[in-house]
């Protein structure tokens, strides 16, 4: 492989302060839960629906037992306790609280409501863990697909839609379809609820459309001879509750980035790093790779001046990552192509960026984001700013590939872009398909230099960030430029301490070490 | 005026050579390919020729089409509508404005409901500006007020109100389903109802937004790409005095 | 037959959705660019949208337009017109001929007149052929004579009458200012002069020929990219036998 | 410099075969002169204009000489011989053979006569070196472009038409302009006259459209601060006369192969060989950059397979320059990009072979051919293969560079295909100037071997070419898979031999020996 010459204890140094960092960040938040939280819980052990006006069940339920005082005990045992006390199921309990015909107590015996608490949940977990298996045995079935896999996104609004143009995808040889948000579903304090049509920039995520569009892609796996990754959002004020979908519904990949929603929702910061915990974990359980947002650090910040925040922040990602217990292999860490067309050796620094996150992170799954602010109205221009992209991608050896399209500056993807972009990069991908092994970096050239000297800024910035915690880096607006208060932002409302009897079934059954 | 005929251009003049491409919801076969040619001829293009067709699966098919367009304009008779206004730099709108308002213009912006695109409107309000043009922020005699992403139409109002606003900024991007029509019309039926609409001069922007939208929709002013601080700042100057100027005028009627 | 009507489509049935591209030949200023959206305009583009709009120096500029079609066609009431003829493999060929000729056909072809492009031409006559697929100097039924680069027609002609020629096959690859078209009827005219034309299979092709075309120009066949040996050999021998056939009838009212 | 590890003995022993194969081609067609070079040297020495049927002077002065018999002396001394005689000029002369007032013969004080053919040819010479020192004083002025050179063409088959073109393009960056011409002119056994407006796939080179655009861009240069250079065709029937006109008109650059008259024209072998050494001898001294032809070869012959095929030819055509009195500068030799896209790998055998060419002929202005034969009508993956193309060029460092056009297959350039063409090289060129000195190919690697394997079999061609003889090689059709015959092909009958006496000023005042 293609190496640069780096500073191993340079590396080693700069991680070993990201794991500090993300432990502090961590036993910050031990002591608090969230409603999303809980209400992720509800949806793990089998609650699903909604009430005649469309709220879903999982809120109701959060609301009765926030008016009760009792969400601080935790709603699984809660809610156990009456199925126990109802000879009820999950589901019919949640019916009968929002038909108002039933209100929640606190549980009797607690010892015995734990241990029911653990069967439900055992039970749920063994239905993600089926699912997880029934994703390595297709895999195995097929073949892993060659890297760079081509992942693209579908945003029609309507599901029906999206299941067409994915199909197309699929078989003109993209290996990853994501299905892109409706815009501003991420500032919804609920997760819509059955097949929708009418999304703005993208389509909702509901546990419905998950379905629509897995089934979809298994057929058409079948037809292509490959297995087709699907991907959705887990992110925004209900990132909890949509890992629990995505893991009953077989997902193979989230966005779910441990900051991303602080910086560029303005959710609340205390009410992302415990949901991003929660949700992380079962992505972890139900073997879905993450993908994270440092790309996203790009449209706001200049992809130069920023590179060492870009790194900074995977490290740090890594390390939440690896609290959740992701394997290295789940972990999709997020950079970009991002530097201005116009800038002299331009590509040069895009190679020294992407050949050091490669090496920093051996094992991950990096994701390679293509250019997207300097693209223009031009698209022939564009559909050479992507070309690049998809040259440096293979050169550097990434492996999560979301192809570019040269319509980025007008319109969601046609399904023509998206059919040009797929040509782009199989074609790149496959002319040069070896060149990574031919060629070398010249010991001490402009590339290396660069990339050392982006390793530096990184360390010397993690430095920082330790000493003064996450929150008031943040608070100063290292990433993005974009500044975050730690009180400020959406969902603190939904952030509440536990109680000491606070219980919840999962993390014993879904965390390695079993917290 | 003297008419000035266009035709599109190839390497002859007038000889009306266009690009296109497009695709077609059925599998690519002999009928559809013919289908793709008489579209552009219905288009208006002599000699069309598909160049290029490929079946993309499920039933779809793309086309590259290249022809020679029939029709042309007289460029002589086009009228653009833009915002008018001297383009002033900095210093002279500052200087204008302490010159006829006497007191710092108060300029409140936002990037409403759904859409989170700020890049724009930091551009133009943000201290740091955008390609080395200061933003608004930056000026001595505004009082510009950034609230960000996602901001409910409601808030804006009421926020335009406490400030006293003179200016309002509104900034829409994510244009999809013309979501931004809904947004902006809202928003200024909004300002109607709480009579505001006259007192404010109401600006929107965005990559595709246009001074005729903008019109359409009873704002004062639209802005696209590759606008900056002073286009908005000098265009707000401009129309402020105009407006007092009118007031004044109907002031007088009235004694 | 049901009606199938067809419109471009973007992401959503009969959006209509089409890119666009041209040159106008006129700096680039504000007028320009509503003359490039009112051109995409009258080509039947709604909420047509100039994307990106470029100078090109000395008095041209360049558009990008993405629009929505008005116009939709019928894949129904298409109708392509195509040589018919079942398409056989060599040996199918060399098998209906020995049967029904009970001789060797003898096939003449040229790159004619200024035309030096014989890639096309070797690609359908010489022993190699093209993509795997054999050209007709390998089939055991043929006599294939192909001439080469910039044959003038005269000789072509001679050449026809001296060997018998049943099949004249003629490469016409340069298009521009329509060259081909004087070339091919040029030489149609000759073969009229020469009394030829009724006797001998007539065949063009190149990658801007198509049947259409051909049968416009009095040609037998026209054959466009993607043509292989086996295409012209099984037109030719299908032709052949269906005009022994008619002649037959003739002659028997001819008694 | 990236450079391949390569056997500099090897590359020698093939330089020294090519040598020896010119040299004797040379010694063969020595003792005979062509009606197109007695046309030519007329030309040089003042002959211009046509007779009222259209038929140019130079035509009908040669006719005259040849119906009696007096062309094996030379044109020269008997046109010299008759000026001296009628006190007149060589316009002059021509005019009154043309009218048949004039009937030329052998001259009498042949020593006089060849005096003043010197004296006459001395002052034309100075005439071309004054244009060629009026190029160095321009580009000292400018400052010489940076390589690659971005070469394009106009063919719109309108002069007028063109020049619109060509402005454009150098305003949008171009450094090179080339004419094409009009289909089939290399057939014509004349040169066509004045201005001209109707052409196919290109435009007639005459010396008025020759002196026309070298106007245009003279003064285009001026407001874009860059010397554009000019190129046309020196090729064909009458290759020696449009050098003539080249170098009087200071055109910069022509297309002017040692072979390919033979091979794509099938114009006579030995009409060829003695014609592109008068014509290259006259390049030379008008400080003309040749390109040579064998990008041709690819679009007949298989890239892979026929690579060893272009570097052979190449050798061949530098000693035929080298014959000429060209220096390496003025050597553009050519070679193209035409493997087939869809080839695994494709692109690494392309930048082998681009880099042996590179390190082949290091001093000389290698000029660097597009995809052409596998450009489709899918213009925006053309638009890619010539992005690659584009990288390529810039990592080999390729100097003379012709801009691929995504509607290759499809039309003659529009304008705005060349516009976009020139975005594309621009934009490539420099987001990755200082690529070139960054990467190392790994030694042993696949492209190192790739380019070994082309040179051993370059290496074994040109043994046994200098075995059989260049031209018995050519009646093999080792070049483009075309066999051509030594006494076939178009313009045998211009071929003849020379009288003891023959005489020509200009070798001797051309030729840096003298001869
Ligand atoms: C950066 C970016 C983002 C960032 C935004 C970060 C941020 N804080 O702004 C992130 C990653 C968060 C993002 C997310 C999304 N984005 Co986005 N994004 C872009 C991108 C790449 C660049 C936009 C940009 O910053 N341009 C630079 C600025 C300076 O230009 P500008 O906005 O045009 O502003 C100038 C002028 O328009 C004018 N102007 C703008 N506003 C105003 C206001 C006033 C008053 C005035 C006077 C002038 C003015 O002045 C500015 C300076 O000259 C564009 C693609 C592109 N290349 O354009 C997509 C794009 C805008 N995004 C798009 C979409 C769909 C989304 C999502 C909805 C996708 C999804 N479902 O996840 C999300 C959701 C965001 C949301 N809720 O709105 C689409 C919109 C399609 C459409 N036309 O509807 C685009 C075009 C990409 C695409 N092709 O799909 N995006
Ligand atoms: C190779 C080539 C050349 C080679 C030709 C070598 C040779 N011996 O043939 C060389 C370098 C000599 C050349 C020169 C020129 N060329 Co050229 N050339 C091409 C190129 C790159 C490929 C053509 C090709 O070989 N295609 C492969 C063959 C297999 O495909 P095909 O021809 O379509 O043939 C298939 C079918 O059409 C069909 N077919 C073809 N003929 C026939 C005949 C019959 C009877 C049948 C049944 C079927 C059939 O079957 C074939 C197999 O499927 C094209 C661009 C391109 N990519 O297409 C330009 C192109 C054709 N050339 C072009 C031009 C203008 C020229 C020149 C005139 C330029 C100039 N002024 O110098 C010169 C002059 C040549 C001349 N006098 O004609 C233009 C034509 C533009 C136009 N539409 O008018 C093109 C399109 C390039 C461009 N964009 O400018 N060219
Ligand atoms: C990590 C991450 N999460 C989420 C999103 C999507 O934004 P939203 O949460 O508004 O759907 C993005 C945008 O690209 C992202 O990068
Ligand atoms: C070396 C050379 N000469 C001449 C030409 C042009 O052909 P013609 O001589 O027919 O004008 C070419 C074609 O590209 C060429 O490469």
């Amino acid at each position: 492989m293609t190496r640069l010459h780096l500073d191993q204890r340079q590396i080693d140094r700069a991680r070993e302060s990201a794991r500090r960092i993300a432990g502090a960040v961590r036993a910050q938040m031990e002591p608090y839960t969230t409603t999303s939280v809980e209400r992720a819980t509800l949806r793990l052990l089998g609650v699903d629906g909604v009430d005649e006006n469309g709220v879903p069940l999982p809120n109701r339920l959060v609301e009765h037992l926030q008016a009760e005082d009792l969400l601080a005990h935790g709603a699984a045992p809660v809610v156990i306790g009456a199925m126990l006390e109802q000879q009820s199921t999950v589901q019919q309990v949640a019916e009968a609280v929002a038909a108002g015909t039933l209100r929640l107590r606190r549980p009797a015996n607690a010892r015995l409501v734990r241990a029911a608490c653990d069967e439900e949940a055992g039970k749920r977990c063994a239905q993600i863990a089926a699912q997880r298996a029934a994703r390595e045995a297709a895999i195995a079935r097929f073949g892993e697909a060659r890297t760079p896999w081509l992942y693209v996104i579908v945003a029609t609004g309507n599901i029906h839609e999206d299941v067409k143009q994915a199909r197309a995808a699929a078989e003109q040889g993209a290996d990853i379809i994501a299905v892109i948000r409706s815009t501003g579903q991420s500032l919804l304090d609920y997760v819509p609820y059955g097949a929708t049509t009418e999304g703005f920039g993208g389509t909702y995520a509901t546990q419905e459309n998950f379905r629509l569009m897995r089934a979809a892609l298994d057929e058409t796996a079948d037809r292509v001879g490959r297995y087709i990754r699907l991907t959705n959002y887990c992110s925004g004020l209900c990132m909890p509750e949509i890992a629990a979908m995505g893991a009953i519904e077989r997902l193979d990949m989230m966005l779910n980035d441990s900051m991303y929603g602080i910086i560029f929702r303005d959710i609340n910061l205390q009410r992302t790093f415990i949901d991003q915990f929660f949700s992380r974990m079962v992505n972890a359980f139900a073997g879905i790779i993450i993908n994270t947002g440092e790309d996203n650090y790009l449209t706001t910040a200049d992809a130069c001046e920023a590179a060492h925040t870009v790194l900074a922040s995977q490290l740090i990602n890594e390390q939440f990552a690896c609290l959740s217990g992701l394997t290295p292999e789940q972990m999709g860490l997020g950079h970009a192509f991002e530097i201005d067309p116009e800038m002299t050796n331009g590509f040069l620094w895009e190679v020294a960026q992407a050949q050091l996150v490669r090496q920093v992170f051996p094992a991950a799954s990096l994701k390679y984001m293509p250019p997207t602010r300097h693209m223009t109205g031009n698209i022939f221009r564009g559909h050479l700013q992507d070309a690049l992209f998809n040259v440096v991608s293979a050169l550097t050896q990434q492996n999560i590939h979301l192809l570019g399209m040269m319509t980025e500056a007008i319109h969601t993807p046609l399904i023509q872009d998206r059919f040009l972009a797929v040509q782009n990069a199989r074609y790149v991908f496959n002319t040069l398909r070896d060149l990574h092994a031919e060629v070398e970096f010249k010991r001490g050239g402009q590339i290396e230099r660069r990339a050392q000297a982006v390793l530096d800024e990184t360390g010397h910035l993690l430095a920082r960030i330790e000493e003064i915690g996450l929150p008031a880096a943040i608070g100063q607006g290292v990433f993005a430029d974009i500044a975050r208060r730690p009180d400020g932002g959406r969902g603190l409302d939904g952030v509440l301490a536990k109680a000491d009897d606070y219980f919840n079934p999962f993390p014993r059954l879904m965390l390695p070490g079993g917290h | 005026m003297a008419e000035q005929w266009l035709k599109p251009y190839g390497d002859t003049l007038d000889d009306g050579r266009v690009q296109l491409s497009f695709t077609l919801p059925v599998a690519l076969d002999e009928q559809a390919r013919e289908a793709a040619r008489q579209l552009a001829a219905m288009m208006g293009l002599d000699e069309a020729a598909v160049v290029h067709a490929e079946d993309m699966g499920q039933g779809f098919s793309f086309y590259i089409v290249y022809g020679q367009c029939r029709h042309r304009v007289d460029l002589a008779a086009i009228k653009v509508s833009r915002p008018d206004y001297a383009r002033l730099d900095k210093d002279g709108v500052d200087r204008l404005i302490s010159e006829k308002m006497g007191r710092k213009m108060v300029v409140v912006g936002a990037c409403i409901e759904s859409d989170a695109h700020t890049v724009g409107i930091d551009a133009i309000m943000n201290m740091k500006g955008y390609n080395g043009h200061k933003g608004l922020e930056s000026y001595h005699q505004m009082r510009a007020i950034n609230l960000g992403a996602q901001v409910d139409s409601e808030d804006l109002v009421v926020r335009a109100i406490e400030e006293k606003a003179d200016v309002i900024l509104v900034s829409q991007v994510v244009t999809q389903k013309n979501i931004h029509l809904d947004n902006l019309t809202r928003l200024a039926d909004l300002l109607e109802a709480e009579g505001l609409r006259e007192r404010v001069i109401l600006i929107v922007g965005g990559p595709r937004i246009s001074h005729e939208l903008a019109k359409e929709l009873g704002y004062d002013a639209g802005f696209g790409s590759k606008t900056y601080a002073e286009d908005v700042a000098s265009f707000a100057i401009h129309e402020w005095i105009k407006r007092t100027a009118r007031q004044k005028g109907v002031h007088h009627v009235g004694n």
